[in-house]
C-alpha cells in the first residue's frame, strides 16, 4: 500500500503509478476509516430535501443543481452505504449502491474543491441539523489519499511540509521579515528564548500586505506585549488543511505547535487568516493527540481582550461609512463573533451592515484554497459577483476585513472587475488609530 | 301440512283462511319494507304470489341452539303463522311439527320424495364430521349424510344461522367435533346463506318469501348473503354514525358518552366490518337493535367472529395470535426481543466496520482526527 | 362499578318536543330536510303524470327528534282512515294536500310498516276493480237471500 | 384468516418486530462506531453548549432570517404535510384506539370529518412535494429510489386510509384490511430508508448544535 507521498507523486503528473482502481480503493478506505459515530450519523440524517443548495453561493450564482453541497459528497455517501452502514452487507450482496468509480470521483474533484470554499454556510440552513461542511473536509481528505488533491494545493501542501513555506521565496522569510521592519520602522522581535505570545504572519501578508505584517508588531510593541516570532515556525496558513492531507496538516501546524513550546508561549497568536484560525484553535490539538500547552487566540480577539481591560486605547478612524466582510472560518465557523465588532465600535466605525452579515455572511469566494486553484477563476468570479453586490448596496466608502485571504481574494476582483473598492485590514486601522501613552499618535 | 304435488295457489290459500286482498297487500308491503324493497315492490309482490304455488320446505336442525329457530318464530312481518299457513308448506321440522320418531323422519321422506328437485332445504347448526360423525346422529344417522342425502333432491339450501353458513361457534378454535359449514359439504347446489347469532327473523322469513316469489336465489354477495339484507355495515346504516362523524365516543359502558348514546367503536363496537340488516330491519318486530341498546356489534353475522379477538377490543386494535387481543404486554415482548437481535446484530455491524476501519489504518492511512465539527 | 345501584341514574329531557327553534335541524339524522325535498319531487309527479309514489319510513334511520320534526312540518289534514286487515293500518292525511301517512300494524298491534303516499287518496283503500266486479254477484245472491228469508222467515246470515 | 386479520394480526407483528429490529440495527451499528475526543480548547462549556444546542432543535425548525427568502416556501410545503401526517395519525379517533391497544392509554381525538378534511389536504401537499421533487432540479438531482419508494408507500397507506373512510372501491374490511397492511408495509420499509429521519432529526440538530456551541460558532 502506497503512502500518501507517494499519492502526491502521483498526483504530480504520472497518473500511471496509480492505477485508479487502487485510487478509488484508496479514497474509500481513507473515508472509511474517518469515519466516526458523528460523521455516520450526517451521512445517515440527510433526506435529499435540497434545501442546503440555497445557502450555497456557488449554486444561488449559477442555479446549478450539482453544486448542491451535500451533492458534494455524494460518492462518499454511497461508499458509506456500501462500506459501512447497518445494512452495507445488503447493500453490497444486491448491488443496490454501486461502487464509487474511479471517474465518478475524478468528476467530484470539481465540486470538492474547486465549488466548495468550506464556509459552512450549508451548515446552518440543513433543517436536519447536517454540518454538511464537517462531511466535506472528511471527503477532501479522502480525495487526498486517492491522489485526487488539485495541483495547486498538494504542491504547496508538499512544499510547506517539507520547507515549512508554501513556495520558494527570494529571501528566505525570516529575512523579508526583518525588512519590512525596517522598512516600516517597527521592531520585529525574531527567534527570543522566552515570550509571553508567539506570532505568524500570514505568507500573503508577506507577499502582498507587507504593511499588515508591520502593523501586527507595531500593536504587539504599543501594548508591550512579551512576544516573538519564530524563524522555524513562522507561516500561519496551512496548506495541508486545503489539499485534504491530515497528516500534512498536522505536521504543518507540528511547526507552530513546537516553536510555541520551545519559547514557552502562553499564547499564539493567529493573525489576520480565516483558515488558519480553524486549523490552529479547532482542530490542532486533535492532529497533535493531546490539548495544546497554550492557547490560541485570534488577533482581534487578543485586541478586544486589551480593549476590555483598558490596555488599548484607539482613537476614532475617520473611514466614513464602512462596512465590514466577516471571514467565514473566523466568524461562522470559528466563533469570533464579537470581537471585530467590539474593535470597529471602539475605532467609532460608522458600520452599515451587508445583507448578510456575521454568522451568515457570505464567503469572499477564495476560502478553501479555491484562490489558489487557478481553474476554478471563472467560477468563482461568477459566485463572487453576490458578494460584490452587497457591498455596493451598503454604500460604505471603506471596506474592511480581517483575514487576509478574504483581502487577497477582494483585490483580484478588484482587478478583474474593475472593482472601485479595495479592501482593507482591520488590524491596520487599528495600528494607525493607536493612542499612545501622552494620548497622541 | 299439505301435500304439495300439485299444490294449491297462495292466492287461493289466502282466500280459505279469510285474508283479503288489502290484508295481503298490506302483508306484502310491511315484508318488503322489512326487507328495506323499495315500496311499490310489496304491492307487485302480492299480485305475483297470490298466483305462485306454495313450495314445500324441508328444515334440517344439526349441531345447533335452535336459537334460530327461536328467532325464526318470533318473524312480526311476516309471521311464522302467516309464512306456514299461507305461503309455503312447512313439511319438516323436528321442533314445530307434532309428529315424532318413525312418523316424523317418513314425513321428510315423502316430502323429499314427493317435491324431488323443488323443494327448499332449511339447515340450521354446523355438520360435525369428526369421529365418523358421531357427534350428531338423528334416527341413528350421521348429520353428514342426512344433509347429504336432503340435499339431493333440493332446489336451494338455505343456510339459517352463522353455523351453518360460517360454521359457528362449534368451528372455533379449537374445533373439537371437526365441524363444518353446509357449503363445506354440499357443493353443487345453490346455497343462501342467512348468519347472525341469531338471524333476524324478519330476514330469515324475508329471504325464504323472496326466493318463493320468485323462484330464483337473490343477489348473493360473496359470502352468500342476500345482498338485499347483508348489503349494508350495521355501521352505514346506525343511527349513531352522526357521533362518529362528530368524533364523539363512549369510553365505557357507564360514562357521559355512552348514556349520550355515543357511538361505541371505541367500546369493540364491529360495526363498520359487519353487514346485516340490524339497524334498519331491527330485532322483536322493528324495537331496537343491540346498539339502540347501548351494546356494540360483536360481529355474528361475519365468518370466524368467535375467533377475532374480544367482542370489546376496538376493530383497528391489533389482535395477538389466533383470537387474543393485544396488548402493551406483547408490544413489549415483541419489542424487546426485536430490539435485543438489532442491538447484536447492530454491535456486530459496527464491529465489522471498525475492523475494516482498524485494517485500513494498518494499511498505511495515517491515523485520522475523527469527527471534529 | 360493583353494583347496580352505584350506577347514576338521570332523567334526559323528552325528546318528543322539540325545544323552539330547533327547526328541521333538530335530529341527528339530518335526513328530515332529504325526505322533504324527496316529497316536493313525488307531489310535482302527480301534478304533471299523475303518478306519485311513496317512502318507506321504517328503513330511514331516523331518531326521535327526526320522527317529531317529520310530523312537524307535514302537519295533520282532514281526513283519517282505518283500515281493518291483518291488523289495524290508520291513513291520516297531512296537512300538505296529496300527501298521507301510513301505519301498518299486525294483529298483535306491531308497527310492521310506516310509509308516507304521495296520491289522491292512498292505492290500497280503493277497491280493486276485479273486486268491484264481484259486487253484483254478491249482492244478487244477497238479494236473493233476502227474497228467500222473507219467504222462509230463516234467520240472518252472512257468507 | 381474512385480509383484515392478517393484516391486524401476523402482518402487524411481524412488521413490528422488523421495525424495532431495523431501527436499533441501523442505530447502534453507527452510534458504536468510533467517538473521537475533541482536544481542542472549547469556547463555550459543557453546560452552555449542551443548553444552546437543544435549542437548536427549535430554532432550526425554521429557516433563519437570511434563508427564509429561498426556503420558506418549501420548508413550508414540507413541514405542513408533516403536520397533516401528525394530526392524521395521532388525532384520528381510530388510530388513538388502535395506538391505545397497543399502548394502554388514550387521548381525545378530533372529528372524522375534520380528520377527512386534513388527509384531503395531506395527500394534495403530498401530490405537490413529489411534483416538486420531480421538477427541482436539485431535488430531482439527489433523489433516489428510496425518496420515491418512501413517497409512495406513504401515499398508499394515506389513500387507503381515505378509501377505508369514504368506503370507495372495496367493502370497508377489505380497504381496513389494506389500509393496515400498507401500514405494516410502511414499518417494514421504515428502518432501511429515509423515513428513519424521524428518530434523526432532533437528535441530530441537538449533537451539531452542540458541537457548534462549543466552538461558539454559528448555529
Amino acid at each position: 500500500m502506497s503512502s500518501p507521498a507517494f499519492v502526491g507523486i502521483a498526483t504530480r503528473g504520472s497518473a500511471e503509478f496509480m492505477s485508479p482502481t487502487s485510487q478509488v480503493a484508496e479514497a474509500m478506505r481513507g473515508f472509511s476509516s474517518e469515519i466516526g459515530a458523528l460523521s455516520a450519523f450526517r451521512l445517515e440524517s440527510c433526506i435529499h430535501c435540497g434545501i442546503c443548495a440555497d445557502s450555497c453561493h456557488f449554486y444561488i450564482a449559477t442555479e446549478d443543481p450539482q453544486y448542491t453541497p451535500i451533492w458534494k459528497v455524494e460518492p462518499f455517501k454511497q461508499a458509506y452505504k456500501r462500506e459501512s452502514s447497518a445494512f452495507a452487507p445488503l447493500f453490497r450482496l444486491f448491488g443496490l449502491k454501486r461502487e464509487v468509480t474511479a471517474a465518478q470521483l475524478a468528476e467530484w474533484q470539481h465540486l470538492l474543491f474547486d465549488s466548495c470554499n468550506m464556509c459552512g454556510r450549508c451548515s446552518l440552513i440543513c433543517p436536519m441539523g447536517i454540518d454538511v461542511a464537517a462531511l466535506i473536509e472528511q471527503a477532501r481528505h479522502a480525495m487526498f489519499d486517492a491522489g485526487l488533491a488539485p495541483k495547486e494545493l498538494y504542491d504547496k501542501a508538499a512544499h510547506q511540509r517539507q520547507t515549512g513555506q508554501p513556495e520558494e521565496s527570494a529571501e528566505p522569510y525570516r529575512d523579508q521579515l526583518l525588512a519590512i521592519g525596517r522598512e516600516f520602522n517597527v521592531e520585529m522581535p525574531m527567534d527570543r528564548p522566552e515570550a509571553d505570545v508567539m506570532l505568524c504572519v500570514p505568507r500573503t501578508d508577506i507577499e502582498h500586505y507587507p504593511s499588515a505584517v508591520a502593523a501586527l508588531a507595531r500593536v504587539m510593541q504599543h501594548l508591550g506585549v512579551s512576544c516573538t516570532f519564530r524563524s522555524d515556525g513562522l507561516v500561519a496558513e496551512n496548506y495541508g488543511y486545503f489539499a485534504g492531507g491530515k497528516s500534512w496538516q498536522r505536521d504543518i501546524s507540528l511547526r507552530l505547535i513546537e516553536q510555541a513550546i520551545a519559547c514557552k508561549a502562553k499564547t499564539l497568536l493567529v493573525p489576520e487568516c480565516g483558515h488558519a484560525y480553524t486549523a490552529l484553535r479547532w482542530e490542532a490539538a486533535d492532529l497533535y493527540g493531546k490539548p495544546l500547552p497554550f492557547q490560541v487566540r485570534h488577533v482581534t480577539e487578543f485586541l478586544a481582550d486589551a480593549l476590555r481591560a483598558g490596555d488599548l486605547k484607539l482613537r476614532a478612524a475617520a473611514t466614513g461609512p464602512t462596512t465590514f466582510h466577516d471571514p467565514c472560518q473566523l466568524v461562522r465557523k470559528g466563533g469570533v463573533q464579537d470581537a471585530p465588532r467590539a474593535i470597529m465600535k471602539a475605532l467609532g466605525v460608522e458600520l452599515h451592515e451587508l445583507e448578510n452579515h456575521g454568522g451568515f455572511a457570505f464567503c469572499c469566494g477564495g476560502g478553501g484554497g479555491v484562490l489558489d486553484i487557478e481553474r476554478a477563476a471563472p467560477l468563482r468570479y461568477r459566485t463572487m459577483e453576490i458578494k460584490l453586490r452587497e457591498i455596493d448596496d451598503t454604500g460604505a466608502r471603506t471596506f474592511l476585513t480581517t483575514c487576509s485571504d478574504c483581502r487577497r481574494t477582494f483585490d483580484d476582483a478588484q482587478a478583474h472587475f474593475g472593482w472601485d473598492k479595495a479592501p482593507e485590514s482591520l488590524l491596520e486601522l487599528v495600528a494607525a488609530s493607536l493612542v499612545n501613552a501622552e494620548g497622541t499618535n | 301440512m299439505t301435500d304439495t304435488s300439485d299444490a294449491p295457489l297462495v292466492g287461493e290459500t289466502l282466500r280459505r283462511h279469510g285474508i283479503s286482498r288489502r290484508g295481503f297487500i298490506k302483508f306484502c308491503t310491511a315484508t318488503a319494507s322489512a326487507m328495506a324493497l323499495p315500496p311499490w315492490m310489496g304491492v307487485a309482490m302480492a299480485e305475483q304470489l297470490r298466483n305462485a304455488p306454495r313450495p314445500s320446505v324441508v328444515y334440517l336442525s344439526f349441531q345447533e341452539c335452535t336459537g334460530c329457530l327461536e328467532s325464526f318464530t318470533r318473524s312480526f312481518a311476516p309471521t311464522i303463522e302467516q309464512l306456514i299457513f299461507n305461503v309455503i308448506s312447512l313439511d319438516y321440522d323436528e321442533t314445530l311439527m307434532a309428529a315424532a320418531g318413525d312418523a316424523a323422519e317418513s314425513a321428510l321422506a315423502k316430502a323429499m320424495h314427493d317435491n324431488f328437485g323443488k323443494y327448499v332445504l332449511v339447515v340450521d347448526g354446523s355438520i360435525p364430521t369428526g369421529a365418523d360423525g358421531g357427534y350428531c346422529t338423528i334416527g341413528g344417522r350421521s348429520a353428514t349424510d342426512i344433509l347429504r342425502e336432503a340435499a339431493k333432491g333440493a332446489a336451494a339450501i338455505v343456510c339459517v344461522g352463522t353455523c351453518s353458513s360460517y360454521g359457528g361457534i362449534a368451528f372455533a378454535d379449537p374445533n373439537p367435533t371437526t365441524a363444518w359449514p353446509v357449503s363445506a359439504i354440499v357443493e353443487d347446489k345453490p346455497i343462501i346463506n342467512v348468519p347472525g347469532c341469531p338471524p333476524i327473523a324478519e330476514v330469515i322469513t324475508g329471504t325464504l318469501l323472496q326466493f318463493v316469489t320468485t323462484g330464483k336465489v337473490p343477489d348473493l354477495d360473496e359470502q352468500r348473503r342476500p345482498k338485499v339484507f347483508f348489503g349494508n355495515t350495521i355501521h352505514d346504516r346506525c343511527y349513531r354514525r352522526p357521533f362518529y362523524d362528530q368524533g364523539k365516543f363512549a369510553k365505557s359502558f357507564d360514562d357521559e358518552g355512552a348514556r349520550n348514546g355515543w357511538c361505541l367503536l371505541e367500546l369493540g363496537c364491529k360495526g363498520p366490518t359487519t353487514y346485516n340488516a340490524c339497524a334498519t330491519v331491527k330485532w322483536n318486530g322493528g324495537t331496537s337493535f343491540p346498539i339502540e341498546s347501548g351494546h356494540g356489534c360483536i360481529g355474528c353475522s361475519e365468518p370466524g367472529f368467535w375467533d377475532k379477538g374480544s367482542l370489546y377490543s376496538t376493530l383497528s386494535s391489533a389482535v395477538w395470535g389466533k383470537a387474543g387481543e393485544a396488548g402493551p404486554r406483547q408490544v413489549l415482548e415483541v419489542g424487546a426481543a426485536a430490539v435485543a437481535v438489532g442491538v447484536v446484530l447492530g454491535v456486530a455491524s459496527a464491529g465489522v466496520s471498525r475492523l475494516r476501519q482498524h485494517r485500513s489504518e494498518h494499511d498505511g492511512i495515517q491515523p485520522s482526527g475523527d469527527d471534529q465539527p | 362499578m360493583s353494583r347496580l345501584s352505584d350506577i347514576p341514574i338521570r332523567v334526559l329531557p323528552s325528546v318528543a318536543a322539540p325545544a323552539a327553534g330547533d327547526g328541521l335541524g333538530g335530529g341527528l339524522g339530518g335526513g328530515v330536510h332529504a325526505i322533504l325535498a324527496e316529497l316536493v319531487t313525488l307531489l310535482e309527479g302527480l301534478v304533471d303524470l299523475e303518478h306519485g309514489g311513496m317512502i318507506d319510513l321504517h328503513s330511514l334511520p331516523m331518531d326521535p327528534r327526526d320522527r317529531t320534526a317529520l310530523q312537524h312540518a307535514l302537519g295533520k289534514g282532514e281526513v283519517h282512515a282505518t283500515l281493518d286487515a291483518q291488523g289495524l293500518s290508520q291513513f291520516q292525511e297531512t296537512s300538505v294536500p296529496g300527501i298521507w301517512w301510513i301505519e301498518h300494524r299486525d294483529p298483535s298491534g306491531e308497527l310492521v310498516a310506516e310509509l308516507l303516499e304521495v296520491a289522491a287518496v292512498p292505492a290500497i283503500l280503493a277497491c280493486a276493480r276485479d273486486e268491484i266486479a264481484t259486487g253484483p254477484g254478491v249482492l244478487r245472491s244477497r238479494i236473493a237471500g233476502l227474497d228467500t228469508r222473507a219467504g222462509q222467515g230463516g234467520h240472518d246470515r252472512h257468507q | 384468516m381474512d385480509l383484515l386479520g392478517f393484516a391486524r394480526g401476523p402482518a402487524f407483528w411481524g412488521a413490528l418486530a422488523v421495525f424495532f429490529l431495523g431501527v436499533v440495527w441501523r442505530i447502534v451499528s453507527f452510534a458504536l462506531l468510533r467517538i473521537r475526543r475533541d482536544r481542542n480548547r472549547p469556547r463555550n462549556g459543557m453546560a452552555k453548549s449542551i443548553g444552546e444546542g437543544l435549542l437548536v432543535i427549535g430554532t432550526r425548525s425554521w429557516p433563519h432570517r437570511e434563508f427564509i427568502g429561498r426556503t420558506g416556501a418549501g420548508e413550508a410545503l414540507g413541514y405542513s404535510y408533516h403536520l397533516g401526517l401528525f394530526t392524521i395519525v395521532l388525532l384520528f379517533t381510530p388510530h388513538i384506539a388502535f395506538l391505545g391497544s397497543l399502548l394502554g392509554f388514550t387521548w381525545p381525538g378530533l372529528p372524522s370529518s375534520i380528520v377527512t378534511i386534513v388527509s384531503v389536504l395531506t395527500a394534495t401537499l403530498f401530490l405537490a412535494v413529489l411534483f416538486r421533487r420531480v421538477t427541482n432540479p436539485v431535488m430531482r438531482l439527489l433523489s433516489n429510489f428510496d425518496d420515491y419508494f418512501s413517497w409512495a408507500i406513504t401515499m398508499l397507506v394515506i389513500l387507503t386510509g381515505l378509501a377505508a373512510t369514504a368506503h370507495v372501491g372495496a367493502r370497508y374490511e377489505t380497504l381496513l384490511g389494506l389500509h393496515i397492511l400498507s401500514f405494516d408495509a410502511l414499518l417494514v420499509w421504515f428502518p432501511f430508508g429515509k423515513l428513519m429521519h424521524a428518530f434523526y432529526i432532533f437528535p441530530s440538530r441537538a449533537i451539531n448544535g452542540i458541537l457548534l456551541s462549543r466552538k461558539g460558532a454559528t448555529s
